[in-house]
């Protein structure tokens, strides 16, 4: 498709960005001598952990950062220098010849208007006068575009009327609005779920193919590297490591942190491990026993209408195995989740945990059960309190369920630290002093502080870097074949589960749709949808992804045609 | 005299006369109205009498609609009044007896109670009468034929003519009331009705042209317009008119001047000539409970005479300008008035001898008294200069402030807590009557009876009667100024001063004066410089 | 939404109630009896008891209470025969020192209130919003620092003493401005605008320091929000990136704060009637509280609670529109 | 190891906690230091008044009429300043107004923090209650403070002045009274904070560990508040200490002889050109205690706030 040499259109050289710091009087350089070309139809990723300067290298290239950030080096687009550009010729690019998607659409469209106002309005910024009516088609036009159906309704919604995906795909629509040259997407599906994200990286594709448009993509997830990438910069601490074209790079990674990088993704189809470990069967006593069970939210209430986030689930988990639950978003996982350690009541059917129906026990029975729960959370910004110390943190289940003394609880937190690869002196330290990944072993120590016999772990690590996130699951993998704890593993992310659980069930709009041993269902999926949302995670290898890309067109496609 | 105009009477006529005034209403019905003859319902209103009112001489009753005063008979229990010819409501209809008989009828509504009520209880079967609309006619008023009216009282009452210049004695034609409404604009018989009326706010007053100027002696009606601000702030009116400036020219302040009001006056010599005092006025006393504890004992109360710091207490309440020192019952400009000093104590009282009283009562040093005040600034000022006086003869004083209308509903109820109250009075009628039965009498005791003293002798409520009785004003007169001295040799109060009231007017007002009874100018006979 | 406004409804019905009813029982635990200010002089027993029994205040209190509400529907009379005061629906009361119905009364002094709080209202949203979005966008300058400056000095300055000193200085000093009361609209709408000057700018200093304050944090933080990069990035100018982005939804916390001034507002025009001697409903309770006319207190509470829900109501249904995301919820 | 090292999680705001680090960043603003100092001397002065206005043998109740002319205004220059009255004297009493000014500290503090501790020890409870447990409660509680916002505020306590008995002492109801009709705009803060904070995966963690519903209420979520609650308190203060004065101003508030800045303001306007400094006085000092509060009260959310970089 590509044509004998081209012109870059956009062309970066030796950017260095530097922020002013409050604290410290000197400027902070985060990102240093980054260059990178982009060319018509080709989608140059940027990928790199958090914090590596990939955003700020992206926003650099419209004038979009905060004025306390300074830029030098060179930007130019189609020849015309960026750095440095007058406001009015910066504003001629944004949205005229540089289109942006930005990762949270959610937080990207401005909540008090309607989907059309904000498409009309970037209409308006560019394409100079338009009649109302021609506004109008316009915006539907682009809507129908970017691959949404009910373009009426989507139209004269307000953002928080949509789904994500939805919002993303408006977002792209608003992007192309202006004809762009280039496209950014910083980070354009890590807040989706698999499915539309691989719906979402298909419309990037066509549109990037079909409009000739040069692809800046910003992202931390190899497989969609691998699904969309043509070529790939690779950034840590605001410097490339390693530049190549994708083929190349996930072939023979150059630089050891590419290497390292590559290797902690997980993949769908590595050699099973979770296999080796798996305890012999025949485990008389469930931990946790679920059947028929059903939750409800908002009943009672005459305010609004109640929600059925859980119909007829069951299930049961064995010591020392790990339950594996995927799903999209909302699917009721979380909830389940809740359910075992008795946060929300189930409206039929039982939850027995321990050998104690959660619906029928008295409060001192709750106690018991729940000293016998440990609870990991996907966020860990959040499940930490940021009032208190990592100590107090990891102490508070011992203060609550046993009669140890001040002395004898400091001991007992700086084993647990021990036991989660932490320094004992991190007691001291307060939440926001650790990084995700150390918050997260903190968490998993709190968790593990009273021998629980269930672990609920609710996406421990998908608001981490693969790095830390393979850290982190190795970690959890040890723990529980040093202590037997029996567990609920929650995720989106096929892969992860596949390297942790032993069991898997798949949910679908409250419900269990397909379940079983993890490889098995993994390998030979019956459900349409568990095939789906198989064929939908990317993998981080680009031969291996197109292949799968076209499963997935395949399966999509049967999907759209029995809806 | 007045600062302004003057004894000479000028008749200038015209001009529009702007009062200015921080009462927040003005109501016109003759039956709610606690107006003084020579103020704003005098304008609008004739009576059977009137007052007659001029600087540096005691005030008079003098015939209004009426041809004399009152005629007595039946030793003072009935009297008999004559209308003069040709008067004329505003509408032009003749003024008949009957317009009299059914303004005093009315009066006694529940609806239109709240006004100048003292024949209520002094005519006949007043008691019982519920008024016109539901209870007939009160057989005690009789009209003869359309010129004359008779009033049959309970007891003889020698000071009747006064109180046939009150309010209630306006005629009121019957054809022409609606009670709920006759306040706003009632039928005129004075030289000026009522144009506009916008309650709260103005209150515009022209000449009524069905007035006589020739049965009216005191009424001069010099202004073609009178208009009534209400609502002023006193310390905004009185900033303008020491500015002197526009309307304020042609304007008076109907309220009197405050202790930083008059040092405003004072700073600017212009303004000081425009300024009218009273050369005294209301008398400001300290009531001592006689029912209570150590008060009960007269060697006490008398003590408290000699303790207290008349000079404090002046400076408290403006200095010589504002008050001047009272030692009577009677004030200044009330016909009969005797002075007298039964506790000569000196400026600034006589410590030593109230010590001596005191120990000799028994009381040296246990005294401990509440004292109530009024909860605005200067009552408090004054309030704590009588604490600090009181404290040099080891009396301790705890100062009570209260709401001005709370004080008093509480303080004429049957059992209020106060050993001391600091009160001021001003008699509605200019008779030593309205100064001492009032304050003294033992039936004026709770049950809303402003004997603030709780004082009670059966020998003083004997010469009250006696002197209420007596129909002529020489013997009435020196039997009043008899009392007055009976009750003080008591001691029941402490006469403090004669608040001296001081009233600002623009360059233009003329003929405006402030007579020694009552303290307030003389709205009657104001005219505009022409 | 008629669904969320009937239940607004009923709840600021029971509110209302509720005030009524504390209200009502606790001004007549008052140990004053208004009778015997309505008693005349000299107060004898029989004046006392024909008042009180026109007063209808002989009755016991729940009697007085139920008369009390029933007025309020239906209207009411006082006293009887040819002589009786009726007081029309919604009667909120009579006062007899006033000789007028309580709604006369108020609506009498509305007016004075109304133009004292309106136009303080829509000075200090003007001045505050400005102020804080000026104050936003060059923030860290002397101009944001200048003007959080005066924010901080107008937050802490008593209304009182600010308006006394305007009095001073632009009344007696200057002679630019009158000094104080009211003149109505319709009798002299330069007059009008003149005697509202000084009042106005003295209510709106203040609070607009208040808003000025709110309306930077909430500008601050909305002009960090993603989607004024997504319209920076359409391209779009930046007058249009603040006012139709930014300032369009940090105005929503404004919205509700307002809302929820407005109790706050008559407790303003209380004090701004005091220092401006305007005979306004705030000036007319003081004088009722004063001379005890509990009818006018009482009914005066209830009118002004009646306001405030009133207004809140309006504000949480302004709200739905102001923010789309409320009408989901 | 080494690359988790390098990670700041991501989405969470720094916050400073601690006592110390906020004394040093109150420290580091002068403007807020400003403030502390001027209520640190504020309290001092009330505090310790009587020594204070000993140094010059003067309380605030003490008459001197020879300082005042025969019209009750003061003699000589400023109001009557000099060596034994450094502000100047009262006018128709001559007291000394510098004993009034510092007298008055005492029940504009009194009433200012009394009121506001009332009232932030109902609200947050209120608030954090409500908020935390829901349900009915919540209901019932909001309607409630519905009711109080729907009080006019200033109106009620101006008429509750008329019927409160004598005897009752005045600061005292004046603090409940103020501390009373307090309470709603601060629960309403908390209840909102702590509806977000119920949320928080922490606090669910503490729930699922086994903790009850007070002890996770007062243990994990009120120590999340406990910023805004201090914010709140400071600028709260002020507003109290303003509500006293305004309402001492219109006659209602504290009797005399007690001092009481708001009442001074209030008798001062009639003489302000007479006797200007009798009003420069009481104002400026309840104008400088006011300011400082706010002024501090800005410091702390500065240093507080996590969103605080806003300078
Ligand atoms: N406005 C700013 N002021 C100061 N420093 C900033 C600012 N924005 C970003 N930084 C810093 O610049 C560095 C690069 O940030 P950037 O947002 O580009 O990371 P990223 O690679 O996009 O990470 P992520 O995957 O988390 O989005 C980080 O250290 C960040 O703290
Ligand atoms: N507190 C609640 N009140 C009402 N509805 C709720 C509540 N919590 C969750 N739901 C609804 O229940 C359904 C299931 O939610 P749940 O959080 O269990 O999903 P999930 O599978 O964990 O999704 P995610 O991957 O986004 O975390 C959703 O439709 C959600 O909107
Ligand atoms: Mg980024
Ligand atoms: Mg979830």
């Amino acid at each position: 498709m590509t044509i004998g040499p081209v012109e870059p259109v956009l062309s970066a050289k030796a950017v260095q960005i530097a922020f002013a710091d409050s604290t410290a009087g000197a400027a902070r350089t985060v990102v240093d001598g980054v260059g990178f070309d982009l060319y018509p139809g080709r989608v140059l990723a940027l990928v790199g952990e958090s914090g590596s300067g990939k955003s700020v290298t992206a926003m650099s290239v419209l004038g979009l950062l905060p004025p306390t950030a300074r830029v030098t080096g060179s930007i130019r687009l189609r020849g015309q220098e960026l750095v440095g550009a007058p406001a009015g010729r910066l504003r001629e690019v944004r949205g005229g010849v540089v289109g942006t998607i930005f990762q949270e659409p959610m937080s990207a469209f401005d909540p008090v208007y309607t989907i059309e106002w904000q498409l009309a309005e970037a209409l308006t910024a560019h394409g100079g006068r338009r009649s109302r009516a021609q506004l109008r088609r316009r915006v539907r036009e682009l809507l129908r575009t970017a691959g949404i159906r009910d373009v009426d309704r989507v139209a004269a919604s307000h953002p928080h009327e949509l789904s994500g995906g939805q919002l993303q795909r408006a977002m792209i629509a608003m992007a192309i609005s202006g004809d762009p040259a280039v496209l950014i997407a910083d980070e354009p599906t890590t807040a989706l779920d698999v499915t539309v994200q691989a719906g979402i990286l298909e419309l990037i594709r066509r549109l990037g193919n079909e409009r000739q448009m040069a692809v800046l993509l910003i992202t931390h997830d190899m497989g969609v590297v691998a699904d969309l990438a043509d070529d790939v910069v690779v950034m840590r601490q605001g410097a490339v490591v390693e530049r190549a074209d994708a083929r190349t790079l996930f072939a023979r990674p150059q630089a050891a942190y590419t290497r390292e990088l590559l290797a902690a993704v997980p993949r769908l189809d590595a050699p099973d491990a979770a296999d080796a470990r798996r305890a012999a069967d025949a485990a008389p006593e469930p931990v946790v026993a679920v059947r028929d069970a059903s939750i409800v939210y908002g009943r009672g209430g005459w305010a609004r209408r109640p929600v059925r986030a859980v119909a007829d689930a069951t299930f049961r988990i064995d010591p020392g195995r790990t339950f594996g639950l995927v799903g999209e978003s909302g699917s009721g996982k979380s909830t389940l989740g809740r359910a075992l350690a008795g946060l929300v009541d189930v409206a039929t059917g039982s939850v027995v945990v321990g050998g104690v129906d959660l619906a029928t026990a008295s409060r001192r029975e709750l106690r018991r059960v729940r000293r016998g729960i440990g609870y990991v959370f996907q966020d860990p910004a959040s499940s930490l309190n940021p009032r208190g110390t990592v100590g107090r943190a990891i102490a508070e289940p011992l203060r609550l369920h046993s009669d140890l003394g001040p002395q004898q609880r400091r001991a007992r937190v700086a084993e647990l630290l021990d036991a989660v690869a932490l320094p004992s002196a991190f007691a001291q330290r307060y939440p926001h002093e650790l990084s995700g990944g150390q918050r997260q072993r903190v968490a998993i120590a709190r968790a593990i502080a009273l021998h629980p016999v269930l672990l609920i772990a609710d996406e421990p690590t998908s608001a981490l870097d693969v790095s830390v996130q393979a850290q982190v699951l190795r970690l959890f993998v040890d723990l529980q074949r040093e202590l037997g704890f029996a567990s609920l593993f929650i995720s989106h992310d096929l892969a992860v589960v596949r390297e942790v659980a032993h069991d898997v069930a798949v949910m679908q709009a409250g419900r269990i749709v397909e379940a079983g041993p993890a490889r098995q269902l993994l390998a030979h999926p019956v459900q349409p949808y568990t095939r789906r949302l198989l064929a939908a995670a990317p993998v981080a290898d680009p031969d291996a992804q197109q292949v799968r890309r076209e499963a997935w067109r395949q399966l999509a496609g049967d999907a759209e045609t029995a809806a | 005299a007045g600062g302004g105009g003057g004894p000479a009477k000028t008749d200038d006529t015209g001009g529009t006369l702007t009062i200015l005034t921080s009462a927040t209403q003005i109501n016109l019905d003759p039956a709610k109205s606690q107006n003084l003859a020579i103020t704003t319902l005098g304008l609008l209103e004739r009576r059977l009498t009137t007052w007659d009112i001029q600087p540096g001489r005691a005030a008079k009753v003098v015939p209004d609609l009426a041809t004399d005063t009152g005629t007595a008979t039946d030793g003072g229990k009935t009297w008999t009044y004559t209308l003069k010819d040709g008067l004329k409501f505003a509408d032009g209809t003749p003024i008949t007896a009957q317009d009299i008989k059914y303004g005093v009828e009315r009066s006694f509504a529940p609806e239109l109670s709240g006004g100048l009520g003292y024949h209520k209880s002094l005519l006949v079967g007043g008691e019982k009468y519920q008024g016109p609309y539901t209870g007939g006619d009160l057989a005690s008023i009789s009209t003869p034929d359309a010129k004359t009216i008779v009033f049959h009282l309970n007891a003889p009452y020698g000071d009747w003519p006064w109180i046939a210049s009150m309010p209630a004695f306006a005629p009121v034609p019957k054809a022409k009331d609606n009670p709920q409404t006759y306040g706003e604009n009632p039928v005129a018989t004075g030289p000026y009705k009522v144009a506009s009326n916008k309650q709260g706010t103005a209150l515009e007053l022209v000449r009524n042209t069905h007035w006589d100027k020739s049965t009216d002696p005191v009424r001069t009606a010099g202004p073609d317009r009178i208009i009534f601000k209400e609502s002023q702030d006193v310390a905004t009116s009185t900033q303008s008119l020491i500015s002197d400036a526009g309307s304020a020219k042609t304007s008076f302040l109907a309220t009197y001047l405050g202790a930083a009001e008059l040092n405003l006056v004072n700073k600017n010599p212009d303004a000081k000539k425009r300024l009218a005092t009273s050369e005294a006025g209301p008398i400001t006393y300290l009531a001592m409970n006689t029912q209570r504890g150590a008060l009960k004992d007269v060697a006490v109360r008398q003590a408290i005479e000699y303790t207290i710091d008349p000079k404090a207490f002046i400076i408290a309440q403006g200095g010589s300008q504002a008050a001047i020192r009272a030692t009577t019952l009677i004030t200044p400009g009330i016909p009969g008035r005797v002075e007298y000093d039964l506790y000569p104590a000196g400026d600034d009282g006589d410590v030593a001898k109230a010590k001596r009283l005191l120990a000799a009562a028994g009381h040296a040093t246990d005294l401990s008294l509440t004292l109530w005040a009024a909860n605005d600034t200067s009552s408090q000022a004054q309030a704590q200069a009588i604490a600090q006086g009181l404290e040099r003869a080891g009396i301790k004083v705890t100062i009570t402030p209260m709401d001005l209308t709370n004080m008093y509903t509480e303080a004429t109820g049957d059992n209020p807590g106060y050993d001391l109250i600091l009160s001021s009075w001003q008699p509605d009628f200019p008779s030593a009557n309205g100064n001492i039965q009032p304050l003294f009498d033992s039936s004026q005791v709770g049950g809303g009876g402003y004997n603030l003293s709780r004082y009670a002798n059966p020998d003083v409520d004997a010469l009250i009667d006696q002197a209420t009785a007596a129909v002529d004003p020489a013997a009435a007169q020196q039997l009043w100024a008899q009392a007055d001295k009976r009750i003080m040799q008591d001691a029941p109060i402490v006469p403090l001063t004669y608040a001296k009231q001081s009233f600002l007017r623009g360059g233009s007002v003329d003929d405006f004066f402030v007579a020694s009874f009552p303290a307030y100018p003389n709205y009657l006979t104001v005219t505009l410089k022409q | 939404m008629t669904r969320f406004i009937l239940q607004r409804a009923a709840g600021m019905l029971l509110v209302l109630a509720v005030i009524a009813v504390i209200s009502f029982a606790v001004f007549y635990l008052l140990p004053a009896n208004p009778a015997q200010l309505s008693c005349g002089k000299p107060c004898t027993p029989e004046n006392l008891e024909r008042a009180k029994q026109f007063m209808g205040t002989n009755l016991p209190w729940w009697q007085q209470l139920g008369a009390f509400l029933w007025g309020i529907v239906a209207g009411r009379s006082f006293g009887s025969g040819d002589a009786a005061i009726s007081c029309a629906a919604p009667c909120f009361g009579y006062s007899f020192q006033q000789n007028a119905s309580v709604t006369e009364l108020i609506a009498s002094r509305f007016p004075v209130s109304a133009s004292i709080a309106v136009g303080a209202a829509v000075l200090w949203l003007i001045l505050g919003v400005v102020g804080g979005v000026i104050s936003a966008l060059r923030r860290g300058t002397w101009l944001d620092r200048s003007v959080m400056t005066l924010a901080i000095a107008g937050v802490s300055a008593p209304s009182y003493l600010v308006g006394l000193l305007a009095i001073l200085l632009f009344g007696f000093t200057l002679q630019w401005l009158p000094t104080g009361g009211y003149v109505p609209l319709s009798e002299d709408p330069v007059q009008w605008l003149l005697h509202l000057v000084l009042p106005w700018c003295t209510l709106a200093f203040i609070s607009a320091a208040i808003y000025a304050r709110l309306t930077r944090g909430e500008m601050i933080e909305s002009m960090g929000q993603d989607y004024i990069r997504t319209a920076r990035a359409k391209g779009l100018r930046e007058p249009r990136v603040v006012l139709r982005h930014g300032l369009r939804n940090a105005i929503i916390p404004v919205v509700t704060i307002f809302g929820l001034d407005l109790g706050a507002l008559l407790g303003g025009t209380v004090i701004a009637e005091k220092v401006f001697s305007m005979q306004g409903l705030g000036a007319m309770l003081i004088d009722a509280v004063h001379s005890l006319d509990l009818q006018l207190v009482v009914g005066f509470t209830l009118f002004s609670a009646f306001l405030i829900v009133v207004a809140n109501v309006v504000v949480d249904l302004l709200y739905g529109f102001v923010d789309p995301r409320v009408k989901a919820a | 190891m080494t690359v988790a090292n390098t990670i700041e999680g991501a989405g969470i705001a720094s916050r400073r906690t601690g006592f110390v680090p906020v004394l040093r960043s109150v420290l580091a603003d002068p403007w807020a230091t400003a403030g502390a100092v001027v209520i640190i001397v504020f309290v001092a002065a009330a505090v310790l008044a009587a020594p204070l206005t000993g140094i010059t043998g003067q309380n605030p109740y003490t008459y001197h009429l020879d300082l005042l002319d025969d019209s009750g205004a003061p003699l000589g220059f400023g109001g009557g300043i000099s060596g034994a009255h450094w502000f100047g004297v009262e006018p128709l009493t001559g007291r000394d107004l510098f004993s009034i000014v510092v007298y008055g500290a005492r029940i504009s503090l009194l009433v200012g923090v009394s009121a506001t501790v009332l009232s932030v020890l109902i609200g947050v409870l209120v608030g954090v209650t409500t908020g935390f447990f829901g349900g009915w409660y919540d209901r019932v509680a909001s309607r409630v403070v519905d009711v109080m916002f729907g009080f006019p505020v200033l109106v009620f306590m101006i008429a509750l002045t008329a019927i409160v008995p004598t005897a009752f002492p005045k600061p005292l109801f004046m603090i409940l009274v103020i501390g009373l009709f307090g309470w709603p705009s601060i629960s309403r803060v908390v209840r909102g904070q702590v509806l977000s904070l119920r949320e928080r995966a922490f606090v669910t963690a503490s729930t699922a560990m086994g903790a009850g519903g007070w002890r996770v209420a007062f243990t994990q979520v009120l120590p999340n508040v406990s910023a805004t609650i201090i914010v709140y308190t400071t600028i709260m203060v002020p507003s109290m200490i303003g509500f006293e004065a305004a309402l001492s101003f219109l006659g209602v508030g504290v009797p005399p002889p007690t001092p009481s800045w708001g009442r001074t303001i209030g008798e001062a306007v009639g003489w302000v050109q007479i006797s200007p400094m009798y009003l420069v006085f009481p104002g400026v000092a309840l104008f400088l205690i006011t300011l400082a509060f706010n002024v501090l009260g800005d410091g702390l959310r500065d240093a507080l706030d996590p969103k605080g970089a806003r300078r």
